[in-house]
This record gives structure tokens, C-alpha cells and sequence, in this order.
């Protein structure tokens, strides 16, 4: 196992994509040749010597190069640390801590895959998509949002996936509806992947991942929590599964789970 | 030359430096030792310990504040059975002192816990937690009365062979009044503070956002309340302090050693920055021998009234 | 339609929105109310008001902190008369209820302050300053004993034909017991809370920073424990609060207020911004409207356990 | 009286002069309209919503063109405030409140006027000699540092000035000594000036102001002081003066004193 360490790392590129959402690509060598799909680093928001933000964002690795030792993120402004890090400018550095938690584990070789995201949940995925799709599988993306405004990776996804399928919300990409819709709409395709991974917000994953688990795919789920250290010492981003009878630390034992581990209603 | 050693004794137990880990934030340090030099941290205090297992607190555990964190983890542990079996032999490599805190519902759990502790080999002490926040029966009751705490201290001092530490809440009217029973009870050194009774709300939801409605402030937000009751215990008791709240650089940590603290703990900062030991170490040697001053025993208390320093300080700027 | 009016009665007196200057930060508010609309203010808290004339602290009064700061200003004021005299009628034409910050060394200066103040016209209510941590005698000694804080309030009520405001420090261990004493006195309201007891270090003088050794902590640091003993307060009394510290915008004023505020005051918050009112102003009104709320009433106290609250609330998100 | 008021401000120019010095210039019309010479401004210096650093950063006017609508800051990096402050971009915006504060009278017309300062101390300076020579002024410069690396404005004051007499610590530029020294060596220049404009750290104003007002020159002096409100209402940046029994304030009835009205010692 790779300790994570802090990593001092040239801002490549910091742009906005989207509204709201920005590719933010590092030089980071060492975190492009130990960094695998579903893990995630903690970056430091703030800046210079203030202490607010405090904590760390933890953010998952969206793609990484090995070959150029550059890593990608792909993330959302939601609140005060976010939009810090979207005001950083490229040549400065930024302070990332990673690799984080146990990431998406991969099939047995040559099944099917599945990525199945919501919103900024796609993240993770477009990483693991590439990564399946190296490591021989055929790859299917099922991608939801509210409107293509926020719809992402829906271009970046065809370089590795056999077929994207896309829903929004109001109809202005692919199927309008959610991604249970969609993943109705497209039962047939979704049927041929022994394995699902999924990523997006708690209710979205929960429906998805009952939606697969009950067409009998093995399936992964990327679960969100706070956190403090992201490095399984301060306790503070316990969720519910069945591996213990108590609480379980998302950010070292997960973030990623077998869905059917999941206590989604706890 | 000077050899500005960080090497000290505090209450009986050898430090490498003054420098420990705060009890909670560090977990039992199974997960920040393997980060860090040998070295860089003078004793290691683990997470609060009962009896019992304990699951803690349903999330959300854990809320961002200006400058500070709330936590109400709720003391989850395994147990002192699980960590002096399992836990504590992991830890035999890192070669530290070992001081275990000490979370107890009831005074009679205290000993408990104390009476199975005397039988495991490589504690170098206990901290005695009066003070946590996040759980309803003791805690912080008996970190708020004297009697109790005069109490619990001294069945503790009866059965223990070790150095006795009394942690202290900030959540009072008179620090001193508590550090005086601790002393008095034969508490071997206090520790302050733990954290600072606190919350916040979900405008949105309109409730509470902690699981457990109010949890513990940390961070830098607390630093300055932290520091002056550290400066107003070190004027009232005679054992030494371990001063500990907000703690995120050498100079934060020196602060606190000027205004009495024999030696820092450092919990929230870890989260930031993994290597903050070793910083805190480094900038105190530094500023020894620019200063001239070949002992941090001479600066403990420096800005006290009473005390006046060796060595030559203060440049003109 | 609804008609999002924050319009309202605290003790009697009638405001135009719940934002009230927190006494101190705002001086006499000659500077700051040139600089902002009509209307944004609810009321005018002034300054510490002595009886005497108070030149105040030596310098430096005054230390930033991570998210907050230091001050000891020490009642720096012009004493009641020049108050009455000169400042008073400058400010009339702000046309605002103004409510007057006493504090006195003994409970006979806080008297004779009362009744001079009870022949002077345009004030609207006294807030009762015995949390004040920047002074010798008074001050703060006041507000951790409930019995004292008991018989100041209830002799200024025996004179006072206005409102009583009974302003709390939260140096306490247990803010219900000042809470529940100054409402057994008869206070009409209390507000909550004054600065945290604090200080910070120069480490190159090796000297507490501030003219006056300690000093008060406001600013944000602070928030997350203010908003935890309103919350208690809350719970613990029926005289309505007003809330402070720490706030910074409407979000965090909201928070005072579903914690059982019925109104905020805004200190340290305008130093940064000296357009803060209107944004909680504009920001509580757009909140209301959102969630058809049509009066303020129904968020106070709305996230305490034993209240619920009419309106459309929680976003699904 | 101009009100202070919050100015949303582009920023042109944000540029180390020296090591640890920075350059920056405002797009802020209204201010360049009414700043005065020795008026101040205070810069929020936090990025985004963060709280820490909490309070206002206190800048004098170094320079203000009524024409283009700039303004022109001259600071030196001390602490978190100013290492954020230097690491904002061109284009960025900043939170300016000014302006603030009672600055430099100017002499009776006709007469020359000397400027004096050490360090940073030089950055009203600038602006003073400016406005001095656009009155009809002769205006002389007296300016020191350490070393030449720290050495502000000797380029800058040539512009307005008569003459520019430096001196540094090491003697890497002009006399090799302190301000004190500067002014013995040039003090037939000064004695001509009849008005004096003193701004350095405390001792080097104290020092300086002594020696003006013992050659019989009217001597204006500017303070500086830890700053909330900046506007008068807080009380935390009172000084000592004979204007008061009590205490004085500096962001409001300063930062300009007559030096005999200083209470140095205090
Ligand atoms: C393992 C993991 C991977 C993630 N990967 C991505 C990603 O690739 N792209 C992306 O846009 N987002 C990702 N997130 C969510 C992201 O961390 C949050 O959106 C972000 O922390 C919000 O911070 P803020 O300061 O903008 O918001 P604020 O609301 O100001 O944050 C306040 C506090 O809450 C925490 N927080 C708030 N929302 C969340 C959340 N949803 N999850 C975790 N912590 C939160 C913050 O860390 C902070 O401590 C991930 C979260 C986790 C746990
Ligand atoms: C009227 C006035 C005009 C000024 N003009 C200039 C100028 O043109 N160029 C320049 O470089 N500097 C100037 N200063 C000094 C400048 O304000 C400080 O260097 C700066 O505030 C330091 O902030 P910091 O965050 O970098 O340092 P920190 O040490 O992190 O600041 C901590 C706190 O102390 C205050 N502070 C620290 N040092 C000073 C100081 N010397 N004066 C006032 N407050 C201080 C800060 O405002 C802050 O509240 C002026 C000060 C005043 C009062
Ligand atoms: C997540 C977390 C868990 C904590 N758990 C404990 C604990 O188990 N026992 C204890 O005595 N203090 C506990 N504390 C308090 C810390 O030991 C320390 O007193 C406090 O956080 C102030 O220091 P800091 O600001 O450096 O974190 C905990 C603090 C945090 C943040
Ligand atoms: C500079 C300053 C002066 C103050 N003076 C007084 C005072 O005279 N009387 C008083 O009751 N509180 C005084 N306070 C406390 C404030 O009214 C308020 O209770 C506290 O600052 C918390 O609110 P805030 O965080 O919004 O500033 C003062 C605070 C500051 C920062
Ligand atoms: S974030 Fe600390 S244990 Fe998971
Ligand atoms: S800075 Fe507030 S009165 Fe001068």
C-alpha cells in the first residue's frame, strides 16, 4: 500500500467546464503512478497561512496520466472551499494529500462494466471507465444530471466506454427524466455488466444500486461523508454498513463499498 | 554553540520533546506515526478509552467552523481490553511514550479501566478525560465540579503506579478553581483545554447540524481562550501543564509554553498538516538558538508576571 | 404573495427588523450610520456608558486571531452626561430606538447612571453590560455570579420606567443559572453573549500582546459556542433574547434565531463590512420569502427540540 | 467631507518592486477623485468567504491619478494580510473602504518642503511630494532603508522632486548610514525646507521629528497603529497626544499629527 503524503503540485489547468464546474489538472507525479480509480486526495483550500477553511476538501481522482504524471479533478462550487480552489491560477501550487481510501475493485477479466453517475458523481468514474477499459472490458456509461449544462463527462466518456447513455432532467440531453429512468430506458444494456459502479448523490446511488443489485450485478457504490483527517484516525466520517456492528470509516475502508454492504436508510 | 535540546521530563516521563499528540484527533496513531519521523513527537496520548466498547455518535460527527471544527465523534472506541491486546503491541515499534486516556461514565469506571491498565506493560501514564463534551453521563459533569474531579483524582492517585494527567474543560467560570482540586487531589500534571461546548444549525433544515445537537469547538478559533486559562492555571497550581487548543505552529506552541505549559498537545492542526510536529520542533530549536537559550525549561512560564527568562530576547524591529 | 415583514416588538419596543448593534464596535454609531440606509438598523445599541468620563486601556487594544479578534478597549466612553448632552441629540435624526450599554464599577454607579439617564428623552431601553472582561472591578465579576447579577437587575427594574436588557457573559460554566437569575430579577430580556476572556503572546517580547494582558474574543471564532448558549438560554428562560457573536451574515443571524433568538446584534462583523445589516436584512426577508414565512416570530426558536414552525420548510436537496 | 465608502476595485498592477515590496494599482475613479495625500485606505485581504485574516489591512495612498481614475498602493509584505494581498492577480477585484483618515496639510504657498522617510515609510511620501510640486512646492526627499533592495521611491520621487538624498544601513546606495545620518549630512538643504513630512517606523519618526523641530520646521508626522473599524468608532488604535487628556485616535483624527502634538514617548 502507497502511504499517502503531501504532495506540492503545479496547478496545469483550472478552468471552468461547465457553470459551476471546473477541471482542475495537476503535475503530480508520484500521485499519477499510485493513484487508482475510486481513490481520492484531500486539498488544502485556503490560502497562503489562514485557517478558513480549515479542513482539507477530499475530492477523487477524475483521471489520471501516468505517462505525463498529471492527475485531474473534476469539481463542483458548492461552498467556501470550492470556490477558493476555483480561484486558484494555474502556475501556482497547490498542497494535495493522497492517495486516499480503497477505490473500485475490477471484474473478473473480460465481463462488462458499468459506470452509472449523477451530476458530479461522474467524476470517479470517467477514471475508473478508462481504467476498465485498459484492463480489457468493455465499458457502458449510464450519466445523469439535471440539465446538459451540468451534465458531465458525456464527451470525455466516449473515449473509453462502448456507449454513453445520458438523461437530464429537463430533456436537454439524452432521455429526460432521472437516472433511474434512464437506467430503465436501458435495461437491456445494463443487464450485460456483471458489475456496476456508482457515484452520485445518497438517494440517486441508493435507487441505482437497488436497481442493479436486484437485476443481480455486482455493484459498487462511491459513498460521500465529511471529513476531518481522510486518513481513518479522527472518526469523523462514519457511515452504517454490515462489516461491523457499529460505524464503519468511509474514508479508509471506503469510499468505495459493495452496495449490498450499505446501510442506506441507517 | 548552543544545544537547544528539546529534551525534558514532565511529571517523571522522559520526552524526546514537548510536543504530544492531543488525545481524539490522533486516533491510537496507527494511521499519522507511519507519516512521520521518529522523533518528532514526544509522547503519544491516545483516543479516550472506556471500558467497554463504545460506537459513539450517529453522524454527522463532524461540522466546519470559522477557524475552528465542531466534533462530537461520542468517545468511539474498542474498548481497553481490544487496545492493550491488539492496539497497543502495533504501537511497541514507534518506541514513545504512551499515555492513555481515560473516559469514564461513573468514577467507579475510571478505576476500572486504571486497574486493567496497571497490569499492561509500556503506559507511561494516564490523562484523565473530565471534560469531554459529546457524552451525557460524566465527561464533562465532572469536569465542571470541583468535588468530583477532587474525588475522581484521588481514588485514580490510590491505584495508580503512574503519572496521573487531569484534562481539563475549558466550559467553566474559573479554570483555577478546578486545576487547584486537581492539584490538590495529587494530580501529577493537568492538561487544558479539551474542547469547547458548541454548535451549529442547518438553516435549511432548521435543526441542529451534528448528530448529537452540540459537539466540541477546536482549532485556531479557540486558541486565545485556550491560552489565557493555560496562563491563568500556571499562576495557580505548581505541577506542570500540558496547554494544548488551537495549536497549528511552533509560534502558537511557544506561546503557550510562555504562558506556562510545560509541554503542547496538538490535535486539530494534524488533519491539516500531518508534519506539524516536526515544524513545531524545528521552529522551537530555532528560535532557542537565535535566542540563545539552551534549555525550553527557561521559557516555560516566560511571560508570566513573576518570571523573567535567561538568555537574550527581543530584537528591535 | 406574502408579505415577509420584519417588523417587530422586543420588550416593547418597536423595531423595524431584529438588527441591532452589538454595544462597542459601533461606537455611538456616528460613523457607522452615515455610511448606511435608513431602515437597516432595528436599534442602536451605544458603547459601554460609565458615569464618569473612562479614558480606557493603554494600547495595544486591539489583536487579530484566527477568525477573530482581541480588544480591550476598556470603556473608553465621555461618561453619561456628555452622552446625554452631545452625542444624543445627533443622533435623532436617525430616527432609531436607542438602547443604552451601562456598566458600572459597583451597583451604585450603575444606579446613579439609570437615573440620570431616566430624565434624558429618546432612549429607549437600557442594556445592562456585566460581562464587560476588560475591567478591573464590575465588569465581568458581575456577570458569573447569578446572586449579584440578581440584585443589580432587580434594583435598576425598581427605577427603570424603560426596558431592561440584562447582557450576559458567557465566562460561565453554566449560562441558564445567569440566564434564569437576571429573568427571577425581573430583566425584560437579556442579550448574549459578551467577548471570551482571551489573549495571545508576542513571542518576540516574550509579553501578553495587549496593553491590558487579556482581552475579549469576538468575531466568528466565537460563533458555534455563542450560538450553543442562546440555545440553552433559550431553552431556559421566557423573556425574549437577542443573540450575538460572531455574526457575519444572514445565515449565521438565522442561526441565532432558530436557536430562540428574537434578536441579533452585530458587532465585530461591521469592521469588515459596514454594510452587513442590510445584507442580513435582505438575506432574512429573501429566506422568508422562499419559504412563505410571513413573520420572523415563527423562526424563533424553531430548531429548538420542543418548538415546531408553521411555513414550508427544507429544501430537498 | 468625502464618506468613506466600500470601492469594488479591478486590479491593474500587483508587482514586487523590491524583494518583499509590491506595486498596486487600482482601477477606482472615485477614489482617485478625493483620496488626499496622507488619507489612507483599509484592503480586505481574506479571498472569498473566509474569515481569517478577519479585519481590513490599513494602506496609505501612495500615489493617485485623477486622470486615468487609478490608485496607486506601495506595501511590503509583513504577515498573512500582505502575503495574501500580494498573491492577487491582475483582473481580480478588490474590497477597498477609503477614504480614510485626516492627512498632510500643505505649507504657505511658495515654500519648499522637505519629505522624509525610511522604509515602506516612503509610500505616502510619494504621493505628498507629488502634490506638493503640482502646489508649487519645491519639494526635497530624504529617504532611507537597510540596503538599496529595500530602498523605496528613490526612482519614483526624482519626478517631483528637487532633489532626492538616500542613504542606506550598508551603504549600497546613497550615504551609508540611518535617516538621522541623512538629514546631518543634508541638513543646509533641509533647513531651507519650512514644512517637514515625516512617515517610518515610530523611533526613526521620533528621532526625525526632533531633529525638524529643533532646526525650527513645521513637522507633520504619520502614525501608524493596529486598526479595526478605521473610521473612528472602535477606539482600538488610540495613541497618545496633547490634543487629549485621554487617548487619540489615529484612523480618524490622524493618521497625520503635528509631530509636537505626538507624546512619543508614551
Ligand atoms: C471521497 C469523496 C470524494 C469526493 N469527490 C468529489 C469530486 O470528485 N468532485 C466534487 O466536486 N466533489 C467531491 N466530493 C465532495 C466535496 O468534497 C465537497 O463538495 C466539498 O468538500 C465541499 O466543500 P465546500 O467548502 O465547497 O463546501 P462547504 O459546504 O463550505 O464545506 C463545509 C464542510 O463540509 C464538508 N462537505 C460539504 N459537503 C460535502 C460533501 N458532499 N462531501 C464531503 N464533505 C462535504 C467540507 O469538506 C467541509 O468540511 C467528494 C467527497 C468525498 C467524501
Ligand atoms: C494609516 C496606516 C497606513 C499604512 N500604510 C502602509 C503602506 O502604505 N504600506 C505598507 O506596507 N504598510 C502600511 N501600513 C502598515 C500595514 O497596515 C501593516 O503592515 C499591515 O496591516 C500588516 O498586516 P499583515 O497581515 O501583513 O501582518 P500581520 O502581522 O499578520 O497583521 C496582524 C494584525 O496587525 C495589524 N498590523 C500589523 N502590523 C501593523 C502595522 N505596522 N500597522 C498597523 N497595523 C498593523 C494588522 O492590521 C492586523 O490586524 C499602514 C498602517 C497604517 C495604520
Ligand atoms: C475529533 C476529536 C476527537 C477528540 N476526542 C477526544 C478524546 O477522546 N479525549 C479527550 O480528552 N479529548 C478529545 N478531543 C479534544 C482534543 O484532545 C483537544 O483537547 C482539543 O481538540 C483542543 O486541541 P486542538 O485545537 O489542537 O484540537 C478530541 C478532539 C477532536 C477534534
Ligand atoms: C471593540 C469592542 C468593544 C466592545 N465594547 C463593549 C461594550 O462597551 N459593552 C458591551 O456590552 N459589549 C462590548 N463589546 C462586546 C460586543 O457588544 C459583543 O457582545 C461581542 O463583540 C460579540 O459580538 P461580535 O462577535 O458580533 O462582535 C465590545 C466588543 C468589541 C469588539
Ligand atoms: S475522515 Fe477521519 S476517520 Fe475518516
Ligand atoms: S480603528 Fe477603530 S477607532 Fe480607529
Amino acid at each position: 500500500m502507497t502511504l499517502p503524503i503531501i504532495h506540492l503540485c503545479e496547478v496545469l489547468i483550472n478552468r471552468e467546464v461547465k457553470p459551476g464546474f471546473y477541471e482542475l489538472r495537476l503535475h503530480a507525479p508520484m500521485l499519477a503512478k499510485s493513484a487508482a480509480p475510486g481513490q481520492f486526495a484531500m486539498l488544502q483550500c485556503a490560502a497562503g497561512k489562514s485557517t478558513d477553511p480549515l479542513l482539507r476538501r477530499p475530492l477523487s481522482f477524475s483521471n489520471v496520466c501516468k505517462k505525463t504524471g498529471s492527475i485531474v479533478f473534476l469539481y463542483q462550487v458548492k461552498g467556501k472551499g470550492t470556490h477558493l480552489l476555483s480561484r486558484i491560477s494555474e502556475g501556482d501550487y497547490l498542497d494535495v494529500m493522497g492517495p486516499l481510501g480503497t477505490g473500485f475493485k475490477l471484474p473478473k477479466p473480460g465481463t462488462p462494466i458499468a459506470v452509472i453517475g449523477c451530476g458530479i458523481g461522474v467524476a470517479p468514474l470517467i477514471y475508473m471507465a478508462d481504467y476498465g477499459r485498459k484492463h480489457g472490458h468493455d465499458v457502458y456509461a449510464f450519466i445523469a444530471a439535471r440539465s446538459k449544462d451540468s451534465l458531465l463527462g458525456a464527451d470525455t466518456l466516449t473515449a473509453s466506454c462502448a456507449c454513453v447513455y445520458t438523461a437530464t432532467d429537463d430533456g436537454s440531453h439524452g432521455v429526460k427524466g432521472n437516472i433511474t429512468d434512464l437506467l430503465d430506458e436501458a435495461a437491456g444494456t445494463l443487464a450485460l455488466c456483471k458489475t456496476t459502479y456508482i457515484c452520485g448523490p445518497w438517494k440517486a446511488m441508493a435507487v441505482s444500486a437497488e436497481k442493479c443489485l436486484g437485476l443481480g450485478l455486482a455493484c459498487q457504490v462511491s459513498l460521500e461523508s465529511i471529513m476531518a483527517c481522510g486518513i481513518g484516525a479522527c472518526l469523523g466520517c462514519t457511515c452504517k454498513t454490515t462489516r461491523h456492528i457499529h460505524y464503519t470509516r468511509v474514508c479508509t475502508e471506503g469510499p468505495v463499498f459493495q452496495a449490498e454492504e450499505v446501510l442506506f436508510d441507517a | 554553540m548552543h544545544d537547544s535540546s528539546l529534551e525534558m521530563t514532565l511529571s517523571g516521563i522522559r520526552l524526546n520533546n514537548p510536543i504530544l499528540s492531543a488525545s481524539g484527533p490522533f486516533g491510537y496513531g496507527l494511521e499519522y506515526l507511519p507519516l512521520m519521523n521518529k522523533g518528532d513527537l514526544g509522547a503519544l496520548v491516545v483516543t479516550g478509552t472506556t471500558f467497554e466498547p463504545r460506537p459513539g455518535n450517529p453522524p454527522p460527527r463532524i461540522h466546519e467552523t470559522p477557524a475552528g471544527m465542531l466534533n462530537a465523534v461520542g468517545l468511539e472506541n474498542c474498548g481497553v481490553e481490544q487496545f492493550a491486546k491488539e492496539i497497543l503491541p502495533k504501537l511497541a515499534e514507534y518506541n514513545l511514550p504512551i499515555i492513555v486516556n481515560i473516559a469514564g461514565k461513573t468514577i467507579d469506571e475510571y478505576i476500572k479501566i486504571v486497574e486493567y491498565l496497571e497490569k499492561v506493560p509500556n503506559i507511561a501514564g494516564y490523562e484523565l478525560n473530565i471534560s469531554c463534551p459529546n457524552v451525557e453521563q460524566g465527561g464533562m459533569a465532572f469536569g465542571t465540579d470541583p468535588d468530583i474531579a477532587y474525588t475522581l483524582t484521588e481514588r485514580v492517585k490510590q491505584i495508580s503506579t503512574k503519572p496521573v494527567i487531569v484534562k481539563l474543560s475549558p466550559n467553566v467560570t474559573d479554570i483555577t478553581v478546578i486545576a487547584q482540586a486537581a492539584e490538590a487531589a495529587g494530580a501529577d500534571c493537568i492538561s487544558l483545554v479539551n474542547t469547547f461546548l458548541a454548535m451549529a444549525i442547518d438553516i435549511e433544515k432548521q435543526r441542529p447540524v451534528l448528530g448529537n445537537v452540540v459537539g466540541g469547538l477546536s482549532g485556531p478559533a479557540i486558541r486565545p481562550i485556550a491560552l489565557r486559562m493555560v496562563w491563568q492555571a500556571a499562576s495557580a497550581v505548581d505541577i506542570p501543564i500540558i496547554g494544548m487548543g488551537g495549536i497549528d505552529s511552533w509560534e502558537s506552541a511557544l506561546e503557550f509554553i510562555l504562558a506556562g505549559a510545560t509541554a503542547v498537545a496538538v490535535g486539530t492542526a494534524f488533519f491539516t498538516n500531518p508534519g506539524i510536529a516536526q515544524e513545531i520542533k524545528q521552529g522551537l530549536q530555532a528560535y532557542m538558538e537565535k535566542n540563545m537559550i539552551d534549555s525550553l525549561e527557561k521559557l516555560v512560564g516566560a511571560a508570566l508576571p513573576q518570571k523573567t527568562v535567561g538568555g537574550c530576547i527581543g530584537t528591535d524591529d
